[in-house]
C-alpha cells in the first residue's frame, strides 16, 4: 500500500478520501487554493499543500502546481476524485511521467472512453447498442446537419464533460443556435475544452448505471446498478441501488456489458458504465465515467464493500480481494446531494457562511459531508456540501429513513434544496418508482403544496415572535459584525437569568 | 411585547408577556398555555397542550423563515409600535418587471439587448457563479427597456440588471 | 400497526426508539422528568409528558403516572428501552391490565427469565451448562456457607439485576461482608430490590452473547452473537459482532440453544441469551435479558435488520418477515459506549454542561446520541451519552474505521471516557482478539503512554498559548455566566477584523 | 504576548506577536513560521512546515487539555508578568494525602471512621451519583485522620472529604 497519497480535489470528495486513507494507514496531502485555506479538508489531512487563487484553472484544474506539491511532499500516488482532473487524460499521464501513481484508470483507457467515436467502436465490438449521433465534436453548421438527419429532439454534450455540465437540450431548430453557444463556453469554461457534440433525445429515458471494478491482473467486476433517474438539468439530485426496475436478470446483462466495456478499453480501477433505459427496459449506452463517482456511497451500502478503500488497493497493485460471485446486494439505499442553492429561486447557488447546522445520524443514516457550522461556502466551485444517504431493508424503508433524517436535518445561513427533498420523497411517482429523467422537471412545474392553514402555522407564528421577542440575529448569514454575534449571547444571559422555561 | 407574524396571507397577532414561570402568549387574542425552553441558538422546544414542537430559525439571504417539524415558514415579523419591519420581506414575492441578480457572480452573456421583444420566461442575460451558467429569464412578454450591466461584468446579489416593460 | 407509542425512558435509546416510530409512520409520546425538560427525546417526540422529579424512582420507574400517561395521550403500546422499567413483570402486567400493549415479552416469560431458580430449570430441560452457584436471593449467612462450598472466587449479583448494577467479584472470604452489603444497596437503589444471589466465578471467560426474536405466531429465530468481554466492573465498553472466536458451527449451537430457551420460556419479541465462553468454547448459560440490548446496533449492521422496526412489528402482531435461514452476516460490526465518565479518575462521572460536540460520520459510521451541544448532562441517571457504531468489511477495517472516526470524535465541558478507547484499540491483545472479561483491567492497570516528547507537543504549546492569548473561556464546562459567553464574540470580532488569518 | 506552557514535566515559553499577515510566534527562543487559521470556537487549524494540526481547546471539570491529533495533552498556561495560573492547574497532580470528591454526589458510607487504620487503595468511604457507587480509597498506608463529612451527607466536586496520615 501506498505510503502517502495527495488528494487533487476539496469538499467532501476530499474529505471521503481522506478517511479512507487513514482508515488504511496511508499518510494524506490536501491542497487548497486561497478560499479553501479554512476548509475541512485541509484540518483533516496530514499535510496541506497551498496551490493558488480562487479560480479552479488557478488552483485544482492547474497541473504543473499540483504535480510540485505531490513531488515537493513525496506522495507516492494522486486521488483526483470526481469532476476536476479526475477525466483529464493528461493529467494521468503528466502523474505517469513523473512517477506518480495516478488512482484510476491510464491515460489511455481514459482517452479511449473519453473518445465517443472510440468509445462507440468499442462499444460496437461489445455489441452494445447505442443512441444516434455524432460520436466526435461538431461546429455548429454540422450539428445543425446531423440533427435534421436524427431529427429533434437532440442533445448537446461537452466532449470532455460529464455532471451535466456543459449540456444543452435542444427541441426546435431555432434553439439549437444559442444552445450551442452555451453549451461550449460552459465547457470551456469547466474543462478547458470547448468541443461540443450531439446526440438524438430519448423520451422519457431512466438513468441507470452500472459500477465496474477491475485490477491490474486482468479482473473485472460489476457491483450492481445505481438508478439516478431524479435529475435536474442533467445534475443528478436522488440516487439509488438496486434499481426498482432492474431484476437479477438485466442487473447480470448490463453487467456483462459494462464489464465488456471495461475490458475493451483496457480499463483498471474503478469506473462507471452510464445506460439510459426506455419504457421498455432497453438499456443504451450512454458513455464511461472514468472516474469514482459522487453517487458511490450508496453501491456501498448495497453491497457493504468501500470503493475507495478498493480504488487504493488495486492502484496500489493489489488483486480484487473477492470473485464476481461473491458480490451480493442487500437491502436499498438511497443519496440526497445537498447543494447550496435556492430550490424557491431557479436553484440559483446561495454561497455564504453556515451559521448552524444540525445534522442528523442514527441507525442506516451516512452523511459524506464537506463542511462544518462557521464555514462560509465559497462561490467559486461546485455548490454541493454534503450527500446524506439512506440504508434500509427495502425501497420504502430506506425512502422513509431518508425522510426521518431530512427532518433532523437544519442548515441557517444559506439557501439549500433540503426543501426540495421532502417534496420528492413524498410524490407518488416517486414512491411508486415511476421514473424517468424528466420527473424532476415536471415536478417542479407543479404548484408546491400552499403552507397556509397548516396547523404548524400558529406554532410558527409564535416562535417567530418568541425569536423577535428574544431578538437573536445570530444566523444572518453574513460573516457576522459585533452585534450579531455579540447580542446571542446576551440574549442567553437573559434567557438563563430570566429563565425561559416554564 | 406584542408583534404581528405575517406567514403567506395571514398575519398574526402575538402577545407576549415573559413571567417568573416564563412566557405568556395569546396568539390573535386566545391565550397559549405555552411551555418554551430554548435547547441552542436558534432553536426552541415548545410544548402546547401535550404537543411537542421542535421550532427553528432559519435567517438565510435576508430571509427569516420559521422551520417546525418538516414545514417552513417565511415568516415577517413586525412590531406594530415601530411600523418598520424586523426582517426584510421578500421582495421576489411583489412581483415586480425587474430582473435582479439573485446571487453574485458574472454576466458572461447579454441574449437580448435592450429594445429587444421578448416573451415571458424567455432568456435576457446569462450570469455564471460556482461554475454554473444560468439564463435569466423576463418575468413578462415586453420589451427590454434598460440594461444596468454590461457582459462581463461582476454583479452583487440582489442587484439590478435589468427591466422589461 | 400503532397509531401512537410511548417511550417509557430517556437518552440515546428513546431517541433511537421515536426515529424508529417515526420511520415507520408511528407517532411518539416522550416522558421526561423535571431535569429532562429540554433533553432530546422531548424535542423529538410528537407529544411529551412530564413524569415527576429527577430522581428515577419518582419518574422513569413511577409505574402509576407512566401508565396515566399513556392512558391520557392514547398510547396504544409502552416501549420501555433497556434499564428502568424495561425487565419489570410487574409493569408488563400491569400495562396489560391497562390495555396497553408492552414492546416486549409477556410478563410471565420475564418472572420466568427474572427467577433464576426456574430459568436455570428451563435451562437444565434445554440441556444448557450453567455456572454453579444459588438460583435464588441469599441472606449473608448463606453466601458465606454457599461460597466456602463451591470455592472462591465467587461473584454476588442483584436478583432484579443486570449491567451490572449491584454486582460484585469476592475473591477472598474476607471480602464477602463489605461486597455483599454494597451489592445489596446499590440493588436497592437501582432496582428498588436488595435481593442479591452468588455465582461460581469463571476465570478469564468471554462474554458472548445471542440476539433472540420471536413473534407471537410460534416463530424464533437468533440473529448472530455478540462478543462483549471487553467490560469494566461488568459495565460493557466496547461490543462486537460477530465474534472473532465464534465459527458457522459454534453460532449454530450457540443460537440454538438461545432459541431453545427463549420457547422454553414462551419468549416472545426482542430478547439476548448471554453465555460465559472459557478458553476451551465452551459456553455457559449466564442468564437472559429480556429487553432490548444497549449493543442491539452491532447486530443491525452485520445483518442489514432493523431490532426496533421488528420489536415494534412483532408487538404488533406481525409474523417475522423472514426465516432463520434467511438471516446472514456480513462484514463486521464494533460499538464503543461513550459515557460522561473520567478515565484518568477512576471512571467518575462528569456531569455537567456539553459546551462543544464535534461528532463523526461518513463510511461505515452510525451514532446513536442522546446528547447535543449545549445540553447539559444530568448527574441523576446513567452516565452513557451516545454509541458509536463502525462498520467494516472485516474485524480490522471495523476497528480501523472506529479509529478514525474517535479521532474526529470531540466533546468539551464534560470529562467522558473518549481517550480510553484509543488506548483499548490500539493495544496487541484487543487486536488479535485475545479477549476476556479481565482484559479492561488489566489494560488499565497498565500504564498510559506518556506524552512528553510527543512530536505534537510543541504544537500543543503552541496552541495552548493562541487560546489563552486570544482568550475564548467558551467551554468551561458550567453552564456559562455572562462573561464566558459573551467573550467568544468579543474575540470573534478581534478574530474578524485583525486576522488570525496569515 | 508571553506565555509560559506547561505540559507534563516540561514548561515551554511561547511569544506571540499579532501581526497584519496573521501570527509571528516564537517557542522557546526559535521563530516558528505558524499559519494559523480559527475555523471553529475553540479550534484551530495550525499550518508548520507543510504539516496540517487540528487544535482542540478542551476544557472540563476546569482542567485544560489541547488536543492534537488524537494526542492529549494537559496544559497549564501563565503569564510570566502575572504570575498567576490562567487555568486551574490539576490537583492531582500533587499527591497530597486528602481525600476529596471528584464530582457531586452523596455518601452513602462510611468504610473506615477516624482512628481507623487503612492500607494504601483500602476503601474509607462510599459516594454515590448517577446511580454508581464508587468507593474512595485511601491514597496511602495510614490512619483516618479526619472526616469532614457524615453518613447521607451531599458533596460537592472538589470537597475534601477525609484525610490519611
Amino acid at each position: 500500500m501506498f505510503k502517502k497519497v495527495l488528494i487533487a480535489n476539496r469538499g467532501e470528495i476530499a474529505v471521503r478520501v481522506i478517511r479512507a486513507c487513514r482508515e488504511l494507514g496511508v499518510a494524506t496531502v490536501a491542497v487548497y487554493s486561497d478560499v479553501d485555506r479554512a476548509a475541512l479538508h485541509v484540518s483533516m489531512a496530514d499535510e496541506a499543500c497551498h496551490i493558488g487563487p480562487a479560480p479552479a484553472r488557478e488552483s485544482y484544474l492547474n497541473i504543473p502546481v499540483i504535480l510540485a506539491a505531490a513531488r515537493r511532499t513525496r506522495a507516492e500516488a494522486i486521488h483526483p476524485g470526481y469532476g476536476f482532473l479526475s477525466e483529464n487524460a493528461h493529467f494521468a499521464r503528466a502523474c505517469a511521467e513523473a512517477g506518480i501513481k495516478f488512482i484510476g484508470p491510464t491515460a489511455a483507457a481514459m482517452e479511449l472512453m473519453g473518445s465517443k467515436t472510440r468509445a462507440r467502436q468499442a462499444m460496437q465490438v461489445a455489441g452494445v447498442p447505442f443512441v444516434p449521433g455524432s460520436a466526435r465534436g461538431l461546429s455548429l453548421p454540422e450539428a445543425e446537419k446531423l440533427a435534421a438527419e436524427i431529427g429533434f429532439p437532440v442533445m448537446i454534450k461537452a466532449a470532455a464533460g460529464g455532471g451535466g455540465k456543459g449540456m444543452r437540450l435542444v427541441r426546435v431548430p431555432a434553439e439549437l443556435k444559442p444552445a450551442f453557444e452555451t453549451a461550449q463556453s460552459e465547457a470551456l469554461r469547466s474543462f478547458n475544452d470547448a468541443e461540443v457534440y450531439l446526440e438524438k433525445f430519448i423520451e422519457k429515458p431512466r438513468h441507470i448505471e452500472i459500477q465496474v471494478l477491475a485490477d491490474e491482473h486482468g479482473n473485472t467486476v460489476y457491483l450492481g446498478e445505481r438508478e439516478c433517474s431524479v435529475q435536474r438539468r442533467h445534475q443528478k439530485v436522488i440516487e439509488e441501488s438496486p434499481s426498482a426496475i432492474v431484476d437479477e436478470d438485466m442487473r447480470r446483462r448490463m453487467g456483462a456489458v459494462a464489464v465488456q466495456a471495461a475490458r475493451s478499453a483496457g480499463y483498471t480501477n474503478a469506473g462507471t458504465v452510464e445506460f439510459l433505459v426506455d419504457a421498455e427496459r432497453n438499456f443504451y449506452f450512454l458513455e464511461m465515467n472514468t472516474r469514482l463517482q459522487v453517487e458511490h456511497p450508496v453501491t456501498e451500502l448495497a453491497t457493504g464493500l468501500d470503493l475507495v478503500h478498493l480504488q487504493l488497493r488495486v492502484a496500489a497493485g493489489e488483486k480484487l480481494p473477492f470473485q464476481q460471485e461473491e458480490v451480493r446486494l442487500r437491502g436499498h439505499a438511497l443519496e440526497c446531494r445537498i447543494y447550496a442553492e435556492d430550490p424557491e429561486n431557479n436553484f440559483f447557488p446561495s454561497p455564504g457562511r453556515i451559521t448552524q447546522l444540525m445534522q442528523p445520524s442514527g441507525p442506516g443514516i451516512r452523511e459524506d459531508s464537506g463542511v462544518y457550522e462557521g464555514w462560509t461556502v465559497p462561490l467559486d466551485y461546485d455548490p454541493m456540501l454534503s450527500k446524506l444517504i439512506a440504508f434500509g431493508a427495502d425501497r420504502g424503508a430506506a425512502i422513509a429513513r431518508m425522510r426521518r433524517a431530512l427532518d433532523e436535518y437544519f442548515i441557517a445561513g444559506i439557501k439549500t434544496n433540503l426543501p426540495l427533498f421532502r417534496r420528492i420523497l413524498d410524490h407518488p411517482d416517486f414512491t411508486a418508482a415511476k421514473l424517468d429523467t424528466g420527473f424532476l422537471d415536471r415536478l417542479l412545474a407543479e404548484k408546491a403544496a400552499p403552507f397556509t392553514g397548516d396547523p404548524l402555522e400558529q406554532i410558527a407564528a409564535v416562535g417567530a415572535a418568541l425569536f423577535a421577542a428574544t431578538a437573536m440575529p445570530k444566523n444572518t448569514g453574513q460573516s457576522g459584525n459585533a452585534t450579531q454575534d455579540a447580542s446571542p449571547s446576551v440574549w442567553k444571559r437573559a434567557a438563563r437569568t430570566e429563565g425561559l422555561r416554564s | 411585547m406584542i408583534y404581528d407574524v405575517t406567514i403567506g396571507e395571514k398575519t398574526h397577532r402575538v402577545e407576549l408577556v415573559r413571567g417568573e414561570a416564563g412566557w405568556h402568549c395569546k396568539l390573535d387574542g386566545r391565550p397559549l398555555p405555552l411551555d418554551v425552553v430554548k435547547t441552542q441558538e436558534g432553536v426552541l422546544s415548545i410544548l402546547l397542550g401535550g404537543q411537542s414542537y421542535e421550532v427553528k430559525q432559519e435567517i438565510a439571504a435576508g430571509e427569516s423563515s420559521i422551520v417546525v417539524g418538516h414545514q417552513r415558514f417565511p415568516a415577517v415579523v413586525r412590531d406594530p409600535r415601530s411600523l418598520r419591519s424586523r426582517h426584510a420581506s421578500d421582495a421576489g414575492a411583489q412581483g415586480i418587471r425587474k430582473i435582479s441578480a439573485p446571487m453574485p457572480g458574472k454576466v458572461v452573456r447579454i441574449v437580448a439587448p435592450v429594445g429587444t421583444e421578448v416573451e415571458a420566461g424567455q432568456s435576457v442575460l446569462v450570469i455564471e457563479a460556482m461554475k454554473m451558467q444560468n439564463e435569466l429569464k423576463s418575468p413578462k412578454k415586453g420589451i427590454v427597456k434598460k440594461l444596468n450591466v454590461s457582459e462581463g461584468a461582476a454583479v452583487e446579489a440582489g442587484q439590478a440588471l435589468a427591466e422589461v416593460e
